[in-house]
């Protein structure tokens, strides 16, 4: 029990900081805290610089870039990352196929993708749910057929997160359509540019276009991009969602969000329930942070701890809260989501509704908070 | 005490529901009569003014049918329903009702008989940008300010956001007098003293920053009086009116959610087997009902002409519907899953409409803080005048 | 759509308001307001005074004591009693056993029993649960067995409210043990002076007895008390709980509750987290009085509207709210719940904490607040 | 920052809750003790006392074992767990506490070895009846007025609800200082110029009112010295100890009801079976976690030596868990159904007492005034100093 980092580890943090808001652009900076949409093009650079300075991927294993840090100095590394407002390193990459190319792949393949994943030579989209496979992810439809040496794909993939900006799409796909659900299911790599693959964005309810459809017919893919063995794709997959949860709760960024906040409320915060409403958030955001920290502390075998789910449950709950706070704050301001630079009403005010409206799917994607209390319940409780 | 239409009530819901499904309740319509200006179908406007609709509320005098607030409320309810982006709350309830209320006869007859025609869209300017604290959602006008003496007037400031700024054919304006109080002015936007930069809204809507630069302005009424305890009472009529047609849109969101629940399959089962999804729908109901029934009173409030009660009671009924509208777009959409975050599927815009109706004229905690300030004041709230 | 009662409608207030604040004693109403326990003689003394006046049970038939009133007048004799901190009559007599004997019974039966329910010369209790069929009620195991002209019945009720002081008590036992669940049950009439009835209190974490456990060894009951036809018990049983719920929500005693509150409040009111606390549940209260006032005027035929599960729900939740906001404006002093007359705290701080444990039971008795939401969702929404 | 105990705090927890286990684990037990005055077990109690545990956050010099705030949760989190109505928190923590921080040498000797021996029984005086709005849960003392000087002072007036007050040997009682401030005295209430009226407390304890008639007191440390502060900083320790021991009260209110979830069943299944069930189990887990990573942060604040902050990291902590102590305890019996309301069964017990740990010493809303004040005074709240 200490509550004071160790000198260490707070030099650790200095430079964390030093690196995050001297090192990255503060044009890109600020497109973020003023939850503007990023460029591809910011993306690409911020991650970029990251990887220059091996900050992009530290918890892959280190001879592929990762760092040997603690869970504590992995949990600065985000939590300093957050507050200076910098894009994070593209989950797709950084969180998702290259922990399990690293795992589970061949060399061959760990030699072909991952520093380009790690610096985001390849942009990565993911290709596991479809239109009737959403929480029941099992229920996936999309075939893959040996042919050769070749696999022919056919299906549709869909909230394709950034999937318009994608290079290459890992893909669940079906591979033994007479095995039982979780078996008979691959895990495909496949090129975005091949022949039969179609992207269809599709457009969400704050006007984005972030999610896309994602079609293939007849897609031939070379059979050395099928990673680990036929058939165990849903062990890695399991492997990579659990993984997609740490560090899930965006608890920089919410804390973030809500200081400024406050700078948008002005003279609303002399309001007492205005301040109450924020007193609460604040602590609820304190209780989530400790709460990572916790986990952090007690998952240093580096498998996911179940309290996760408390993370992503709670962390988008009020990532939710504080952005309903804002469109409060901006009040009938927050109508004028589509006016231009020459509006009246401050941008935040402009941004307020839209981003709340977006935030809607956080309790959504990567595992619905249906499915963290399931997890909760059954893997934590026993129920 | 009566919570039933009569039969002549339910015929108009039926015929609005009739005009407006027809529109809309293929949602794709929708979508199109929003992608572009002025972000409403203009046939369906005509329409509703051939129906009567327009005029619902204004005097036979003045060119209107002079039905009551309780058909009002039918007909916001109903437009709530498809979630209609005609500007109905913005044009007939708010900006003609200050007409109604403040204008003179002739005034009157003239503006609210065009209103009431179809011919003339009113645009209600009177939200002024980056309005912080109690000058929020408040009946006074500080941002834009009025010069001038008996009818010759002119403007000058910002109003933003306008609600159908750029596509409407007159505003009336507020604005602070030079005497203090806050008058209420026809505008020609028209006029090279006026700019307009329209925009769509989140919810499907127009809007506008409307800048003023010493235009031309008829005062409404009697030139120089302070109107603003006018401006308040149709500010709490048009919250009430707000809040039915958030009814409207609550009552579909829960339906398409039960729907959704019923035929959408995960793990080989409808959802409908997954209790935990299904006692939240029950919630919803719970929330909705609730709203449902303060609505309807506090209409009853307005209908029964009781002018001192309809503050408390607008207050009421935005506090329950706001919590209610939060609670029911934020579920729906939850309880869809992915689906409900895309624009092409309905719900979504349900619940951007809900956000809307919320901020327009005042959400839930600015009347909490209303109803607390009064709270000592007294022992039991009695429903029952 | 009308706002305004009648006439004819405020002037029935008007002379129910009369009559509960000036012919049911102080003492009682008192009590009531304190939130103190009835004795036995207080509770039979209200109802008493009610039967004599014709108030005691309005919607049964108008032959055995009823009043051929709206529901709308309904409403405002249940409002107004709760107002004056009235007693309410005997749920057991008034609600449950009464309307089944009148609508089910033989005339033998209502003749024998329906003037002495009335008038509380028969105290009813309720032989419905038992420790194994909770909100499960049709996996009742109590059996009455036919033997010449008699039953006997063996087995074992609880959360018998005021069992204490029952004369009667209404059973749901199983006749036919071959049948299915809900056939084979019987609605039984039994004399708990019988030999073989014991009857146990069960003390409630407030300290309080006001439930029990009714056990029946070899009770040997006339045939001729049994209500209608045998094995049809269930019917009745769903019609009665239909009964139960409607007037179920509490709203004139806990706006009772919420104005003293505000008395108990004193300085507090003034501040403003308190005071939107107050505002808020009062808004709570007057959406679930419309409510109420809706559900009465869709429900002329008699049956129970379904919303009147929406009464119970969130009546009993605003209930337990305004209890909990007691607890809280008491402070520290909520601890002194033992405290004789001799302490320096006042009576309802005293009496905060043990009102407010109590009232936990709200939401579990007389159909918990899940089976409530199942209801509506079911049949409400078609789930 | 480290959250994990080393071996000697886990060889305590052991110890604790073997002791207090093998007295409470059987509830019957429990039901037994709170039954008769004192309203705990004299036996256990000494046990206490022989194994440390009194003494434990005194220094070794005073007739403590020297531990520190960490050790002194992992006690509270213990008792918590079975609901032992030994008047820990009030005797050891909070008028121990005082006495550790305010009595001289001689008096931290005399008293808190008597303490630790488990010879004495100390009392906290210091709630007044009726105190309302700011002075409620404050550090100072208004109703019990001190006169005198030098070593010769008497108190008058009325402390209450005083724990355990009716059983203490000794009482440390806050007055109001004739030159205002608060200063703390030690009384012995076996004076003829004390009466003690003890009665049960809702969660099986015990507390007393405690009138003072010119009693005779001793001042602690300089005499005359305002204590408020002092007050103040062992009642946030006693805040975050008592969050502590509500963490132990809640996370067997959860397993008791997951236990019971489990094997209960109704309509032919376990209730294990109603995912609106389960998944009402898991928001409590998540409300008892968040809840114990503020108190734990708070505990390390409290042993970090900041003074300054520990006000903060109280009521941060406090919030927190008055929010999960709220929604545990209710849930914990809504999902038990009937037999949750029972005393027989345990569960009721712990929402009682959770519910009296609450309002000892500050409910969240108390806390959460505090927070918002200060709420315009940083950006981000940093919990690593």
């Amino acid at each position: 029990m200490q509550l004071e980092l160790s000198p260490e580890d707070a030099a650790f943090r200095d430079e964390m900081r030093t690196f995050f808001t001297t090192e990255i652009p503060q044009e890109i900076r600020d497109t973020v805290a003023e939850r503007r949409e990023l460029t591809k093009e910011q993306i690409v650079e911020s991650q970029r610089l990251m990887n220059q300075h091996g900050l992009a991927v530290p918890h892959w294993p280190v001879e592929w870039g990762g760092q040997d840090w603690s869970q504590l100095r992995r949990h600065i590394w985000h939590e300093e990352m957050q507050r200076a407002a910098v894009p994070p390193p593209l989950a797709f990459n950084a969180s998702m196929v290259g922990p399990v190319i690293a795992t589970f792949g061949s060399q061959e393949l760990k030699e072909r993708f991952l520093p380009a994943t790690a610096n985001l030579d390849i942009w990565w989209s993911q290709g596991f749910s479809e239109p009737d496979a959403g929480s029941d992810l099992a229920s996936l439809r999309t075939t893959a057929v040996r042919d050769g040496d070749e696999f022919v794909v056919n299906g549709q993939k869909t909230w394709t997160t950034l999937g318009q900006y994608g290079d290459w799409i890992f893909c669940l796909v079906r591979t033994d359509p007479e095995a039982k659900k979780q078996r008979g299911i691959s895990f495909l790599l496949i090129d975005m540019t091949s022949p039969g693959v179609t992207v269809r964005p599709i457009e969400l309810i704050d006007g984005g276009h972030e999610v896309n459809e994602v079609w293939f017919e007849d897609v031939r893919v070379p059979a050395d991009q099928l990673v680990g063995e036929l058939n165990h794709g849903w062990d890695y997959a399991k492997f990579l969602l659990g993984n997609e949860r740490v560090g899930v709760a965006p608890v920089g960024a919410t804390k973030r969000v809500l200081a400024a906040a406050k700078q948008y409320a002005g003279e609303q915060l002399a309001d007492p329930l205005t301040a109450a409403r924020f007193a609460e958030l604040e602590n609820e955001l304190l209780a989530l942070e400790l709460t990572a920290l916790r986990v952090a502390a007690n998952s240093s075998d580096g498998k996911p701890h179940p309290a996760s789910s408390v993370l992503k449950l709670k962390g988008t709950e009020l990532q939710q809260a504080v952005s309903e706070l804002v469109v409060d704050l901006a009040g009938p301001d927050s109508l004028a989501s589509g006016a231009g630079e020459d509006s009246a009403i401050p941008w935040w005010s402009r941004r307020a509704t839209p981003a709340y409206l977006n935030l809607r799917k956080a309790s959504i994607y990567g595992g619905s908070n249906e499915i963290q209390r399931q997890i909760i319940a059954k893997t934590i409780l026993g129920l | 005490m009566d919570f039933t239409y009569d039969e002549e009530q339910q015929a108009l819901r039926e015929a609005v529901r009739g005009l407006v499904g027809k529109a809309y309740s293929d949602f794709e319509n929708r979508r199109r009569a929003v992608a572009e200006d002025p972000g409403f179908d203009e046939q369906l406007w005509g329409r509703l003014a051939e129906m009567g609709i327009l005029g619902l509320p204004f005097r036979e005098e003045d060119g209107g049918s002079g039905a009551g607030p309780v058909e009002v409320a039918i007909v916001a309810e109903e437009l709530g329903r498809v979630i209609a982006p005609e500007p109905y709350l913005a044009s007939v309830v708010l900006a003609g009702g200050m007409v109604a209320a403040a204008g003179t006869a002739e005034q009157r007859a003239e503006v609210l008989g065009a209103l009431s025609a179809g011919e003339c869209v009113l645009g209600w300017a009177h939200a002024e940008p980056g309005a912080s604290g109690a000058a929020r959602w408040s009946a006074t006008a500080a941002a834009v300010t009025a010069s001038g003496s008996g009818t010759e007037w002119t403007l000058s400031g910002v109003k933003e956001p306008v609600v159908a700024g750029a596509r409407a054919d007159r505003l009336v304006v507020s604005a602070a007098l030079p005497d203090g109080g806050t008058g209420l002015f026809l505008v020609d936007p028209a006029g090279p003293s006026v700019t307009r930069a329209g925009y769509p809204t989140h919810d499907g809507g127009r809007a506008a920053r409307v800048g003023l630069d010493e235009a031309p302005a008829v005062p409404l009424g009697e030139p120089g009086a302070d109107l603003t305890a006018t401006i308040a009472v149709v500010l709490d009529i048009g919250r009430v009116m707000a809040c039915a047609e958030a009814l409207g849109a609550m009552d579909v969101a829960l339906a398409s959610t039960t729907d959704y629940l019923r035929n959408r399959k995960q793990f080989g089962v409808p959802l409908s087997t997954f209790q935990a999804l299904t006692f939240r729908a029950a919630d919803m109901y719970v929330s909705l009902e609730l709203a449902r029934s303060v609505t309807t009173w506090a209409t009853m409030v307005v209908a029964a002409g009781r002018p001192e009660q309809v503050a408390d009671a607008a207050a009421r009924a935005a506090l329950q519907t706001s919590r209610a509208g939060r609670h029911l777009g934020q579920e729906a959409i939850q309880l869809h899953g992915g689906i409900g975050m895309t624009a092409e599927y309905a719900v979504g815009s349900y619940t951007s409409r809900l956000t809307a109706l919320d901020h327009l004229l005042g959400d839930g905690d600015h009347h909490l803080r209303r109803l607390a300030s009064t709270v000592g004041e007294h022992g039991e709230v009695d429903p029952l005048p």
